[in-house]
This record gives C-alpha cells, structure tokens and sequence, in this order.
C-alpha cells in the first residue's frame, strides 16, 4: 500500500485500438504541486480523468488516503467529492448563477443549510475577488472570472486534491494571469494540486515538480530547475525547444 | 452623416423605386392574366364565392374553437408524455431494459404511421372494448391518438436536446459528486428544454394542422364544417375559408417558431 | 338521329358513375355492370330508353366531391343516391328524381326505444357528413346535443358499434340494408313519410351543369315513370320497406 | 481480458438475466390483460380479423404502389422547386424584392395550411379551371398540392443550411475575387445541401405518409384502398393492414434519417 | 495623393454606437512586413477587413498605389484580388481538396487553364513542403497545414499585398513554427505584409516595424528593438508586460 496521498500504479488505457496511457507510475504527496507537461494528445487530459474515475482504467490502480478507489464496482460519488477538477472549457452550467453554480452541489450532496452554504459561497467569492459578479450568469463573465468561479465551484466541496486541466488554454493572453494567481494563492495554502500546463514560464515558477508526458509515459520528471535547463532525454529536449521559442 | 451613409441613403432610394416598380408590374401580370383563363367564372364561383365566404365565415370559426379546444388540452398531455417517454429511452438501468425497448417501439410505431390511420384505429377501436359513454367520446379517444403520436415526436425531439447537452457538462455535475438523477434533473434537463423550445414550437404548430383530422371520427371541427357547408352548398368556398382561418393562426405561430428556431441557432453559432 | 347524339364524352357510349364501393341494395356485390341492384338496374333501363344497347354504357367511380367540383367531369351520369337541392342545383345539373326514398332512424338493441319524438330528441345523433340526412335531423328531430358527423356509412356504423351514437338517420332502403346486415343487432326503429319533410329527399342523376344530355334523360325518365318501369323497378329491387313504422 | 473487462463481463451478464426476466412479465401482463375486455371479441373482429388480413393484404400492398409512384415523382419536383424558392428569399438585388416577397408568402401560405386542405384546394380548384382530360387528372393536381406545400418546407430547411454556412466562408471566397453566384454556387451551396440532408430525410418521411391524403380527391392508393374494403367489409383490418405496410416503409427510414441526424450533430459538436 | 504602396487616412468604423477604429493613419511601402500587436479588441482585425473591403468604412479613405479603392460604389472584385487575406479559422473550403481549394478563384475569377494553373498550384504546394497532401481534404490535414494551404490559395491569385490575421491563434504551440516559417520565406521574397498578431517573440523578430493598436488608434509605432525594449506611452508597457510575463 502506497504512502503518498495520491498514488498511480502501473495505470494503462485504451480507447478502442489507442493506447492513451502506457503505464504510469506517480506520487503525489499532501500539499506538493505537480505539473504535467507534454505535447497535445500525449494523455494528460486522460489521465486527470482517469484519477477522478471519469474513465475507468483498463490495468494498474490508484490509491487515495491508502484505498484503491480503482477498485470496479466501488460508490463513486463520494470519492470525487474529494478530488476537486476544473477543465479547459465548457465548466459552469449556464442556466444557473455564479452563486447557484457554486451552491447545488453542497445543496444537494452535502445537504447543507442555505445560510451555512451562502456564507461559506460568499467567503469564497471575496476570496477570489469574485464578489461583485456572485449573481452574474456564466455568458455574462469573462473567461478568466469564469475559470475561477469554475475552482470556487470545486473549492466549495472541500476537496482534499485539486486537478486542474489547461484551464487557461482557451482564454486571452491578457486574462491568464488571473487565473494563475489563484492557483498562486492555493499554493500558498497548501492545497495539493496536480496540473496539465501549457504555461511553461507559470510551470517553471510554482511547480514542486514536472512530469512530462509523452506517448502515455511520463517520460522524465523532475523539479523545475533540473527539467527546463538540463533535461535527460532527447525527445524532453525537442518538445521544449519548440514550446519555448 | 458621413460619405457612407449619404452613399447608402442614396442607394436605398434607388432600390426602393426599382423594388416599388417590379412588383407593380409583376402583381398587375397576376391580376389580368388570370381571369382570362376559360374556366375562370366556374372557378371563382366554386371557390372564391364571396356571399359563401360571408356566410359561412363565423360558423367555420365557431367551429374552430374545436380544434383550439381540443389543442389546448392536448399539448400538456402531449409534452408530459413526451418527456416521459424520452427519459424511458435514456434509461441506464438493465431493470428497466423492458421500459427502453417500449419507448424505441412506441416512438417508432407512432411516428411510422399516417396520423389519420392512427386516429381511425384509436378512435374506433378503443371504445369498441365496451367503454361506456362519456367515456368512448370520439373527442377523449381522437384526442388520445394525437396524443399519442405527437408525444413520439417531441420525445424523439427532447431526447436529441439532452443528447446535444455536452458530455462536459454532466461530467462537471458528477464530479462535484451529483447522483444521475439530480445530473438530469437540474443539470441537463433544464438546459435541454431551453434548446428544444423552437423545435418544439414546430410540432404544435404542426399539431394544430393535424387536429383537424380528428373530424373523420365524428367531431364537428373546422374541416368537417367546412365538408358539410361544401355538400350543402356544393361549393369549395368553406374551404377556403377554412385555409384563411387556420392562415391567420399558423403562419404568426411559424413565424415566431422560425424566429426562435433562428435565435437558437445563432446563439450556437 | 337519336337525342344524344355529340352529347356524350364519348360518341355512341354512355359513362355512368357510382360510388366507390357502390352500396347495396342500389348495387349489388360492388358490380354495376351486372344491373342488379336499383340504381344498376334504373340505369340500363334508362340507357336502353335513351338509345342504347347494353354494352354502350361504361362505369366509372367516383367520389361526392369528385361529382361537385368545378370543370370537366369523366361520366356523362353520376348513380348515387345525390338528394336534389336548389343549392347543388346552381353548381351541377340533376335530371328528374327517380326515386324519392323516405328518412329512416337507425339504432342498434333498440328494444326500449319507442319511435317518438320526444325519445328521438334524447338521442346520440350520427350522420353521413354529403347526405342532406342531417337538415333533417337539425330541423325536425332537433336533438338535445349536436350530432357526431362522418364521411361514410360504415364510419357511422363503427360509431354506433363502438357506442359513441345511439341512432342515425339513413335513406330507408341504406337503413334496412345496414340494420340486417352489417350491424350486428341493428334495427330500424321507424320512417318519416317522404313527403312529411321540408324537402322531400329525391335523388336524381347528376350532370355537369348545362349539360345538354339533360334533356334526353329527363324525357327517358318521364317515359319510364309514364309506362310504370320504374316502378317495377323499385318494386324489385327495394320491396322490403313495407313494415317499417312511421314516426309521428 | 483484464479486470476492468472481467468485472464489465460479469455486470453484463447480470443486467441480461434481469432485463430478460422484467420484459417477460410485462409481456406476460399485456397479453394476458387486454382480451379481458368485455368489448375484445368484437374489437378483435372488427380491427384484428387475420382471414381480411390475409384477402386485403395483397391489393393494399399493390394500391401502396401508388403512394410510391406518386411519392418518386414528386421528389426531384419538390427539391427544385425548394431550392428555387429558398434563392429567390435569399436574393438581395432590388429589382428581384417582388420574387422575395412571393418566396417568403408562398412559404407561409403553405407551410400555414393544413394539406389536406391545399389537396382538396388545389386538386378540385384547378382542373376547374377548364384543363381538357387527361391534363385535369387528379394524379396531376394532388401532386402539385403536396408539391407545393412540401417545397415550402425544403426551402426554409434549404435556407436554414445557406445560412448556417458561416459567413468567414463567404469572405473567403470573397476575398478570393469570387462573384457572388459563383460563392453561391461552388462554396455556399455544396456545403449547405450537405448539411440539410438529414433534415430533408425527415421531410421526405413525412411526405411519404401525406401521399396517402392524396385519397381524398379520388387516385385509389392504398388509403383509399382500405378506405374501399372497409365499406365492403365493414370492418377496419385493412387499416391496420394499411398501417403495417407503411411501418415496413418508414421505419427504417426514420430511423435512418435519425442516425443522419445524429451524425451530423455528432459532426457539429 | 499618398506614394505609399498602401495608405491610410483617418479610417474610422463604427458598429452601431461602438466606435471600433477611431481614426488610423498608415502607410505600407512595398515590400515592407508590419505587425500590429495590441489587446483583444483593440480593432486590428477590424482594421485588416476594412482594408480589404470586407467592412465599407465610415470616414477617411484607403489607397491602394494612388487609387482610393474606398469610394463608395467601386467594382470591389478586382480590388480584393490584388489583396490576399488569411483569417484565423474557417479559412479552407471543407467540402473541396487542398488543391480544389487553390485552384478555385484561378479558375473561375482569373479563368486560367486547368494546365496552367494546376502547374502553379503544384509549384506553391511543393515550395511551402506541402507537395504530398495535395489531393487531402482539410478535415485530414493538421491546423498548421491547413494555414499553409490558405496561404498559398491566397498566393495562387497572385497578391501584391498579403493581409494575416493572427494565423497562428488557433494552433497547438508545437504546430506555430511551421506556419512562422512560411511567413519568414514570403518574407524573404519581399512580399509586402501586414500582419496581426500575438507572437510577440516573431513580430519582434521579423517586423520591418510594429504597430501598437489601443482602443482603434493605433498608440504607439516605430522598429522592433525601441517598441520592445523602450515603449514610450504608459499603455504600451502595460500591455508588454502583461503579454510577456
Ligand atoms: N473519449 C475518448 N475516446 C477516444 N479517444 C480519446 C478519448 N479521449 C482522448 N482520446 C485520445 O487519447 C489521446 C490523448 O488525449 P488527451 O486529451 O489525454 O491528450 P492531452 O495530452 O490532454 O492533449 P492536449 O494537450 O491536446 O489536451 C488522443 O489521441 C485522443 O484522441
Ligand atoms: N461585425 C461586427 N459587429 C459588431 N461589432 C463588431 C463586429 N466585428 C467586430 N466588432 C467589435 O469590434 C471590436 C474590435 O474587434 P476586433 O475583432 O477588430 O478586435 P481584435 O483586435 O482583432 O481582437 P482579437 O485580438 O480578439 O482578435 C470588438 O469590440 C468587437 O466586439
Ligand atoms: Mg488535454
Ligand atoms: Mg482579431
């Protein structure tokens, strides 16, 4: 059994004919943040889905607080309270409010009183600098204030682990630095984060380690300093000299 | 005014009177080509009687206060029913198996048959089991095959509007943990119902066209008036009258469905 | 030179239209061409009258609305039970009447019912949507709620069957016909005198309007009533509806 | 097979075993239940009679026929005159406004009124109009009527697909130097009728069953044939009759309409 | 009468009340390559579609070697032939080959014959390294190909001045290089460009001279080196230091 808060053995998947995820093996201690770089469709979106059990994996297993949540046939719903994710697109529900988004879940799954989920909502909507737009509908916020109602939505489960998916890859230059200086501010919390990137300069700067995926490995990790300027293995070497020209 | 809009003032000016000429003579071509047709006279007193139109004008809509009726009870029958039977059609759980493959045979019988022989065999044949009156009515059991074909329509139309709700969406609500039924219930569902709106505006306005057949089993609506009048009168003018009537309903009602129909889609776009 | 000379649709033939399916007793078996039945019957007498020979006449189908509608028409005569009124009279052209055939009520295990009024009015009415069945009931029977209409007899025979009317009201020799045989327990439950309505249901052969083969058949017509053949005819063809009671 | 495929296996297995035995007893009830109706034998010979099955099935399917002769002629009549009239809505020069009028009335008249009514309209008023035979044939005129009102249907559909087009395609051809028709024509066009095909699928299923109204102005397509043996027979089998030949036609294509539908939508999003 | 190649006076355009270019002077010479750079909605692709024509503008005037192709009721056709436009997305024709897609406006606007212009076709192909997807459909090409099909549909029709507008916005950062290098190579024949972007590091590269657009002016101009490394206005620096984090 696994000591890390989060631990991957050996997971593979397949979709159809394509195997996404070759073997991965990965520890992820309370309160260390990872980042998983990597070129697209290299399997970093697959495998965030695979550790909340979107997709369940064909081989391998992964463990949670010691438990094989992997296990088939196990009650999901109360694993995934506990693993906060926030995507690249497509988050919030548009019919519903900043605030209402951020409330059904504690509604309906923690069952909590109105007054105990509102206060706790609008704490964290000052918190994020979210205050003013709490009755704003999703159309009527940017991509940035929408990203981060999308984390105070998972926040408001209190999750135990936060993956987050290239959720700045679909907003402006402009807006992205919003978006990270919450992650910035998670950090500082000690929230234990596990993150696929495009940004490399905001990998390189908060990251406890990088892993970089290719063809459903992690091919090489390390910490920053060691992956940016000296890394290992050829194919490392070529993906970052592209990525940072 | 800038040297745009001064530009396009002009232009408009210019298209307005050519526009104004064209149809002026394209109109005037309609009116003096076709009375000159031979059988114009017999025409024109067979279907454009004007003393018929007058006279038969307020029972026809009478009449159609019938179908109005009849339209106004079914539609809540109708999308209850239709939801019911979408939901039936997504269900997941292999108990239910029995449940999905009823919602795949009704929707494909009810869509696959010609609505007035859905009516002819409802309408005739149900109360043929020995209900008693009021309860073989032709207006309860006609009133049911509509019911039962337009549900199939609109559950075929919700559950391609749940369908359409992006697969990211209910992930997004089972990941904060959601059960299915709370997902569907105030995740899915509510958009799903907002993007089928236009689509189903269409059947309704399909629907009212079709509770016109209802009169073949019996009811006194607007089509069957306008049969009577037709054999008293043997003149096709109450036709006519019928078309301008269910005009004045429809083509408002198609018109809005087109409007929302565009709105949808431009917001998609 | 006989009367009809140029004016048939085709030259030495004569067209006939019936109902499709045609109904007994006015045809029998669907097939006119055999003359048996009133109307088949009526019409080769009336051919042979006008001149001619038994396989000069062609039959044809058609609907009522195919009968009515403006324009050129496929039959010289149209054979089914039309009832002759002023207003059809201005778009089309009947020839004399050949039969006048009193209104009949129809009804179904009528055991308890009496053939009055009053009864009658508390009645479930049905009718055929193009039979002029339903001014009658309008006006003389004047039932309490209004009547439940169709396209054609066996629509209203499925009604009664499947007890969404209680009563219809047919010509009397349709009514003897679908009381004895197609409905199951069904009796005709009394007649009103032809002569007692308004308008006396006469039914006569329809032409387009203006048609000048009107003529000739008119005067065949008279000549047969004049020699008592269609009177033989009918006695034939259409015995049955001594018996029936009349309704005061 | 590895533990996610052995643990799907068994679940399968599970699920098969339950779903089998809940269809039977639903089954089991419906058969069981309904001949307990007092009215069941009667209902049974009047609609479920297998000997008039039998004796009507043949001519029906042969009177069917019609309805498919009918249905295959005016096919390539209403996607010509659909796509004419969606270019003539969406013509923009002003001399051409009379021809976007008469597109956009002619798509509200008869998309507004019900087509049994346009059939009877149509199908009685024009040959009245003094057309010597053959030229009034009710063959003819009722295929003009569902003509009509289905190529106002294809021109909104036709439309909706030249609209969807995206504008950044007709800028690129713009910009290209291409003329307007020729943007139409070899950019908008082919990728518009593209996209419409699934709709149209659904037009044309709906057309095929509207063929059998054309009964009501005489043609004996199998309609008006069970229309017929019903008379003779006094009884209703031959509807069913009716009814069961149409699903053998519709259903699969509804339901391939519907896999085009949902391709396209796979496609889109 | 400007002498420039193309030149810009006090161009303004509004949408409804929203004043997106607020008067623009600029002069292109030949055979000079110009990047504008600035916020989302700051109107740069606003100011290229009015240049080609694509909006009518509201006041000044654009010429195009002494001729003001802005004139309202001018034969737009053999103006936008002489102005090769390439867009972000929806660019290629989907329903039509690569080389369908290039050979369209040669054939039905410049009437070549199919010998002719299937030769230059091929010639364009294989210069731009595309020789071997020719007879592809877009759907089967990578983003980066297809930009560099549109590229060469607009080369097929023999442009004087080539508009770009932000070509590499919707790219994977790995597949950016290869539609760069096609821009550098136009470059180097000495096409005339004018050019809006977000790679800040390609503009400052390769640009003749940047363009800084604010608010639908155009704030700020002058050589790569000064605008990046000494920008004068306020509004300047704050965007560069947003954008290059
Ligand atoms: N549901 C699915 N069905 C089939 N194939 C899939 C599915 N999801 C992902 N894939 C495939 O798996 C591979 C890896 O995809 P994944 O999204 O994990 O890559 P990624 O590293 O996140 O790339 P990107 O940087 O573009 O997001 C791709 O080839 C993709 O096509
Ligand atoms: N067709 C249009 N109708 C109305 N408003 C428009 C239209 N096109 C652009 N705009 C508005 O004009 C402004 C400038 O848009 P433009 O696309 O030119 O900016 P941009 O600098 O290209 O931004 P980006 O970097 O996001 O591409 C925006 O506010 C936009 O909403
Ligand atoms: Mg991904
Ligand atoms: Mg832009």
């Amino acid at each position: 059994m696994p000591e890390a808060k989060l631990s991957l053995r050996g997971v593979q998947k397949s979709f159809a004919d394509n195997q996404v995820l070759a073997g991965i093996d990965l520890d992820v201690h309370a309160g260390e943040m990872i980042c998983l770089i990597g070129a697209s469709g290299s399997g970093k979106s697959t495998l965030l889905r695979c550790i909340n059990q979107l997709e369940a994996i064909d081989e391998g297993s992964i463990w949670l607080d010691g438990v094989d949540i992997s296990e088939p046939g196990m009650d999901l719903a109360p694993i995934r309270r506990r693993i906060g994710i926030v995507f690249q697109s497509y988050n919030l529900f548009p019919h519903m409010s900043a605030l209402e988004n951020v409330q059904l879940a504690p509604r309906r799954v923690l069952k909590q009183s109105a007054d105990a989920r509102t206060e706790k909502a609008e704490a964290l909507f000052s918190r994020f600098g979210l205050a003013q737009h709490m009755h704003k509908f999703p159309d009527q916020l940017s991509g940035g204030q929408q990203q981060r109602v999308a984390v105070i939505r998972a926040l408001a489960m209190e999750p135990e682990i936060m993956l987050f998916d290239e959720i700045t890859a679909a907003l402006d230059p402009e807006l992205v630095g919003e978006v990270l200086s919450v992650l910035r501010h998670l950090r500082a919390e000690g929230m234990t984060m596990l993150l696929a990137t495009h940004e490399m300069g905001f990998a390189r700067e908060v990251a406890d380690r990088i892993c970089f995926m290719d063809g459903g490995r992690i091919l090489e990790q390390g910490n920053p300093e060691q992956m940016f300027t000296a890394p290992q293995k050829p194919r490392t070497r070529a993906f970052l000299k592209a990525v940072l020209r | 005014m800038n040297r745009r809009q001064a530009y396009e003032a002009q232009q408009r000016r210019r298209s307005l009177s050519i526009a104004g000429i064209s149809t002026a003579l394209v109109l005037a071509a309609v009116v003096v080509l076709v009375p000159l047709a031979p059988g114009w006279p017999a025409v024109r007193a067979s279907f454009f009687d004007a003393s018929v139109f007058a006279e038969t004008f307020p029972t026809l809509l009478q009449a159609f206060m019938i179908d109005v009726m009849i339209f106004a009870w079914s539609v809540p029958l109708i999308l209850g029913l239709g939801l019911a039977i979408a939901l039936a059609r997504g269900a997941r759980a292999p108990a239910l198996f029995p449940l999905r493959i009823f919602g795949a045979v009704y929707v494909d019988v009810f869509r696959g048959v010609p609505v007035i022989l859905t009516i002819y065999l409802i309408g005739f044949g149900i109360p043929g089991l020995g209900l008693p009156r009021p309860w073989n009515s032709p207006y309860i059991w006609g009133t049911v095959a509509l019911v039962l074909t337009y549900s199939a329509y609109v559950a075929e139309v919700l559950r391609s509007g749940i369908e359409s709700v992006h697969a990211s969406q209910r992930n997004a609500a089972i990941c904060l943990g959601l059960s299915e039924r709370d997902t569907m219930r105030y995740v899915v569902l509510p958009q799903a119902i907002r993007r089928v709106v236009p689509a189903n505006m269409n059947m309704l306005v399909a629907l009212q066209k079709d509770v016109a057949l209802l009169s073949f089993i019996g009811p006194v609506e607007i089509l069957r008036q306008a049969g009577i009048y037709k054999s008293l009168l043997a003149n096709f003018t109450p036709y006519l009258v019928a078309a301008v009537i269910f005009l004045m309903v429809t083509v408002p009602a198609t018109r809005y469905a087109d409007y929302l129909l565009n709105r949808d889609r431009d917001a998609r776009s | 030179q006989s009367c009809h000379e140029g004016k048939t649709i085709s030259a030495g033939k004569l067209t006939i239209a019936t109902g499709n399916p045609a109904y007994y007793p006015w045809v029998l078996d669907d097939a006119p061409e055999s003359g048996q039945g009133f109307e088949a019957a009526v019409a080769y007498a009336l051919a042979g009258k006008m001149g001619f020979m038994q396989e000069d006449v062609i039959w044809t189908r058609t609907s009522f609305d195919q009968a009515i509608q403006p324009g050129a028409k496929d039959f010289d005569l149209n054979m089914q039970q039309f009832s002759i009124t002023a207003q059809r009279d201005k778009v089309v052209d009947f020839s004399a009447p050949y039969y006048t055939a009193p209104m009949a009520v129809l009804v179904r295990g009528g055991d308890g019912l009496t053939a009055d009024m009053a009864t009658l009015k508390r009645l479930k009415w049905g009718v055929v949507a193009t039979t002029t069945a339903l001014p009658v009931v309008m006006e003389k029977i004047a039932p309490e709620s209004p009547p439940l209409i169709y396209d054609d007899n066996v629509n209203v025979v499925e009604a009664m069957k499947a007890g969404q009317i209680d009563a219809a009201l047919f010509d009397l020799p349709t009514a003897l016909y679908l009381g004895a045989v197609v409905l199951e327990g069904g009796q005709v439950l009394g007649q009103f005198t032809a002569d007692e309505t308004k308008n006396p249901d006469h039914f006569g052969a329809l032409m387009t309007e203006g048609n000048p083969l009107k003529e000739c058949v008119d005067a065949a017509l008279t000549e047969m009533k004049a020699d008592g053949s269609l009177a033989a005819i009918e006695a034939q063809w259409l015995q049955e509806a001594t018996g029936v009671p009349l309704i005061q």
